[in-house]
């Protein structure tokens, strides 16, 4: 076996990713939706924690817990908003979250 | 050897539980596997020397972004799947086609990385298994007007989430 | 290859089989203790004084119909108890029960493993806890379960925050978030943290209370309008896995508590002369007396006081708890850089 | 889950639980139909019935001796005051003269039957409000009154103790000196439940202003016994109507100032002590004698009508018998049972509170359901 370098860490990331997007396109319920770009996010945290460890320095890790900061704010703002949006229309299908008003 | 196991292991069972997160019917299911995804990561920073991110992780995603999640899929009770729609495929074939574009992309980034190697260049610092000082270090003198924002940014996110779930908007 | 696999095996089988042991005749010692603040005797039948209780029980519960509803999610319905005893038990990896023996000239340190980072392993650890819970209200496909459940989840999230906070304020006093580090630089301060930080320890005793649903915020376990909360619905073995759970959790709160407060496996009273004789027990055995101290008090409290109300346990929480942890933060961080001035 | 329940649990709609019959904290057969509004009581529908044994109509063909024993299953917990409620009613009926003797001993059971009423009703209120421990103690206590009065009449719990026109039986030999020494027990145990929650913070938080009733309210309501005097109305029976000895003793009526769970608590309490000083100054001046006046073998009283009320426990207890003058049995019997009326004002304390009190008003008001039904 080889040894586990960075670039199995940046495979592994972009696998994660894609499956993010692939979620985020695919699926119509808007909390799977947010799921997967907390995937997204997460692949890219893979990606910060093993450069920082390639190059033996820990902004990578400070960098890790911004996006996880980013992250927290996002899913707070979204999942309200996906409660008052629910309140209304009874629903979480993203197809139907088209109008700017209602 | 130890190392490589454990990163394949941790590598299948990551890509698995995305999978599952992705495909799952039942959003609760989902954000099961979610959780189980996260926690796999987290132990993927402790191979990598990051404790201290793993707990993070654990804390703060596991333990308080996706419980979140659950509490809304609770909130968001559906009486019909939120999935039907008349053109199903409509997007899917566009993702299918994103998602590949990326794929090849990122492969072919790592792929001309691995066969000129960058590797080997000196460590700017040294971190040793115990780096929760120096992240700390680092979070509060180098990167502290970041910190101070991110700080404003949840507070923002919270005052924002509290308006919005209240019953009268 | 021993110290690295089979030393650890030995120490987790130990901890293992002696945290069941001791959820078992915790579960007794709280019918008696509870049945001598109220008059009564408690179990006396089986064997003498009730000592055999505890394995009628188990056995009670492993012969016991397990009822599954017909409408529950029956993957999340089997998974949910086992998402919350798991977490109650690997807490007590970090946990140090007493510093380095040696075996057969061996030096074997008496906790499974000191990670740097342990305080805030048994921080993580319990957040997973609250996902069974939630589960488990969600999964009964039943409306007093999911009240339940989303109640009890709101709960343990709530305090968990105070917990943490007076973490904080202790990994400030000790200079560490090692639980052995922890121990040590109480050795080191001469004085056990219960009396450097009064407020931290309240706090973190009351945030304890309230995270393992013990009276008097034992709201899951109220006969009242949610009946048995999250867990109504599970019966016989898997009834058993929340109440381990629950008695395990107990346990690991009183022994951080201990760690972090009591000096954990120190003697009390290293510098008064006559009482020198102390020193001698070993440090292992001081823990488990400080543990089960603090485990008497939890019991203690059950016997004697009455219930909060929902909405009131939320105001403590949040209005009265974390602003308290917070302020107490503050004036450690203050008082520590005045002092290394 | 079904989504439609989901939606009337999240949503603004109103939920309707049912609590009871079959429910741990419901005192017996009670149900009550809860509207909420998340956790708050919008309004509550009390059901009650499922006790019903027809006891007033029973009543119509039995003797009036017989009666007696009918009246023990009313208020099941204090059985004795109902006994004494009827048997001095239909004294009255047949203006019969009962021994003072016999009015002193009545009065000794029925506040010993109080007390016992009383400890029922703390341990239970307390217990569903968490407090286990001073339901035990309360048995405790209750358990020496129940001794007393197996001493006395052979039954622990319907005792059947009162005769029209005196007592069964004369107290056993050393009777008094026990009844004493209870006192001192109970006075001193009743410390003992006060430390655990007079000043306790949760059961402040837990009883103060929850089911505030107003005095006019209280009164507008019907209520009676210990929740209207909780209230702030002086209102109670042995005072302004005395009956067996209650003239010739002296006591205070303790009366709440704000009308909340809290004063209903400290009134019992009060009432309890109070208790206590009655039985020590009967049996201090009990008067010798029979315990059974001259009556009559065959009870049949005279044409007419007459209504009678005692305090009991829980409230006014009051009977109405008609006699048609030809029979040996009422013509009609009709049972007013303060349990009844005071559980009408249950929906209006809990309106605007939290399930949870529900609970705790329930045990405030202090029902028992042999009584509401009948």
């Amino acid at each position: 076996m080889t040894p586990i370098t960075p670039v199995h860490y940046m495979v592994l990331s972009a696998g994660l990713f894609v499956l993010g997007i692939i979620g985020v396109m695919f699926r119509r319920n808007i909390i799977v939706i947010l799921m997967s770009i907390e995937l997204m996010l997460n692949a890219v945290n893979i990606n910060l924690v093993a450069f920082s460890n390639m190059w033996q320095n820990a902004v990578g890790q400070v960098f890790v817990i911004f996006v996880v900061c980013v992250a927290a704010a996002e899913a707070a703002v979204g999942l309200g908003i996906i409660l008052a949006f629910y309140r209304n229309k009874e629903t979480v299908n993203i197809d139907e979250m088209s109008l700017m008003r209602w | 050897m130890g190392q490589e196991v454990a990163f394949y292991t941790l590598a299948a069972l990551i890509l698995g539980f995305g999978v599952l997160v992705v495909t799952a019917r039942n959003t609760v299911h989902s954000i099961l596997f979610l959780v189980a995804d996260f926690l796999c990561i987290a132990a993927l920073y402790v191979l990598q020397g990051a404790p201290f991110l793993a707990v993070i992780q654990v804390v703060v995603y596991a333990g308080g972004i996706v419980v979140l999640y659950l509490f809304v899929v609770m909130l968001v009770n559906l009486k019909r799947p939120p999935e039907a729609h008349r053109d199903r495929r409509r997007r899917g074939r566009l993702g299918v086609v994103c998602a590949l574009v990326v794929l090849v992309e990122m492969v072919a980034i790592t792929a001309y990385k691995y066969v000129s190697p960058t590797a080997g260049l000196p460590p700017v610092t040294t971190m040793g298994p115990n780096n929760v000082a120096l992240v700390g270090a680092a979070l509060y003198q180098d990167y502290l007007v970041p910190f101070e924002l991110a700080s404003m940014l949840l507070l923002v996110a919270m005052v924002g989430a509290i308006v919005l779930a209240r019953r009268e908007l | 290859m021993i110290d690295l696999l089979v030393i650890p095996l030995i120490k987790i089988v130990i901890v293992l089989t002696g945290v069941l042991i001791t959820v078992m005749y915790l579960v007794l010692l709280e019918r008696k203790v509870q049945a001598w603040v109220q008059v009564r005797l408690g179990p006396m039948r089986v064997g003498p004084h009730g000592v055999l209780q505890p394995i009628a029980d188990v056995l009670k519960l492993f012969i016991k119909e397990d009822v599954t509803p017909v409408r529950a999610d029956k993957f999340v319905f089997t998974l949910a108890p086992i998402i919350v005893l798991v977490p109650a038990i690997i807490a007590f990896a970090v946990i140090p029960f007493g510093s380095t023996v040696s075996i057969f000239g061996k030096p074997v340190p008496l906790y499974v493993a000191d990670i740097n980072v342990g305080l805030l392993y048994v921080v993580a650890v319990a957040s997973i806890g609250v996902y069974g819970i939630i589960l488990a209200g969600w999964s009964s496909n039943s409306k007093y379960p999911l009240l339940g459940g989303l109640r009890s989840s709101a709960q343990l999230i709530s305090y968990e925050l105070a917990v943490t906070l007076t973490f904080v304020s202790v990994i400030l006093a000790s200079g560490s978030l090692s639980m052995v580090d922890i121990v040590t630089a109480q050795r080191a301060n001469g004085v056990w943290f219960a009396f450097v930080q009064p407020v931290s320890l309240f706090v973190y005793f009351v945030g304890g209370l309230a995270e393992t649903n013990r009276a008097p915020f034992d709201l899951p376990e109220a006969e009242q309008e949610l009946v048995a909360g999250f867990h109504t619905e599970y019966s016989g073995m898997r009834f058993a896995l929340f109440f381990l759970a629950e008695y395990a959790n107990m346990i690991v709160v009183s022994a951080v508590a201990t760690t972090l407060f009591f000096g954990g496996w120190l003697a009390p009273f290293p510098t008064v002369p006559f009482l020198r004789v102390l020193g001698y027990v070993p440090g292992w055995m001081w823990f488990v007396v400080k543990t089960f101290l603090v485990l008497y008090v939890f019991l203690w409290i059950r016997a004697t006081l009455p219930r909060y109300r929902y909405d009131q346990l939320m105001r403590l929480g949040w209005k009265i708890l974390i602003p308290l942890a917070i302020a107490n933060v503050i004036v450690t961080a203050v008082v520590k850089v005045a002092l290394s001035y | 889950m079904e989504p439609d329940v989901a939606r009337q649990m999240f949503d603004t709609d109103e939920l309707v639980i049912n609590m009871g019959p079959q429910h741990p904290a419901t005192h017996g057969v009670l149900r009550v139909v809860l509207k909420l509004d998340g956790e708050k009581v919008v309004d509550a529908d009390v059901v009650i019935g499922y006790l019903h044994r027809g006891v007033e109509k029973l009543s119509e063909n039995r003797d009036f001796t017989q009666i007696v024993l009918l009246t023990d299953r009313l208020d099941y917990v204090a059985s004795a005051a109902a006994n004494l409620a009827y048997v001095e009613t239909v004294e009255k009926l047949l203006s019969l003269e009962v021994p003072r003797r016999a009015k002193y001993l009545r009065t000794i059971l029925a506040e010993l039957q109080r007390l016992a009423s009383h400890l029922v009703w703390l341990g239970s209120h307390a217990m569903d409000i968490g407090a286990v421990t001073v339901f035990l103690y309360c048995l405790r206590e209750r358990e020496l009154i129940l001794d007393l009065f197996e001493e006395f009449c052979g039954a622990r719990l319907t005792y059947n103790s009162m005769r029209i026109g005196g007592l069964p039986q004369d107290l056993p030999p050393g009777w008094d000196r026990k009844a004493l020494q209870f006192c001192d027990i109970q006075i001193e145990k009743l410390a003992e439940y006060e430390t655990l929650l007079t000043h306790n913070r949760i059961w402040l938080e837990r009883t103060r202003n929850i089911g505030v009733i107003s005095a006019a309210d209280a009164v507008a309501v019907g209520l009676c016994g210990p929740p209207l005097r909780g209230s702030g109305v002086a209102r109670d029976v042995r005072k302004d109507e005395p009956y067996a000895a209650y003239a010739e003793m002296e006591f205070d009526v303790p009366v709440g100032t704000r009308g909340d769970t809290y004063d209903r608590y400290l009134v019992r309490l009060e009432e309890m002590r109070q208790s206590v000083r009655i039985i020590r100054q009967a049996i201090g001046g009990l008067p010798e004698g029979p315990v059974m006046g001259k009556v009559p073998r065959l009870i049949k009283p005279p044409a007419g009508e007459t209504y009678h009320a005692n305090e009991s426990p829980k409230g006014e207890l009051g009977f109405f018998i008609a006699s048609d003058g030809k029979s040996t049995s009422p013509y009609r019997l009709r049972v007013r049972p303060p349990s009844f009326c005071n559980l009408q004002a249950l929906p209006r304390l809990v309106r605007g509170h939290l399930v949870a009190d529900v609970i705790a008003l329930i045990g405030t008001i202090d029902i028992v359901l042999g009584e509401v039904d009948r």
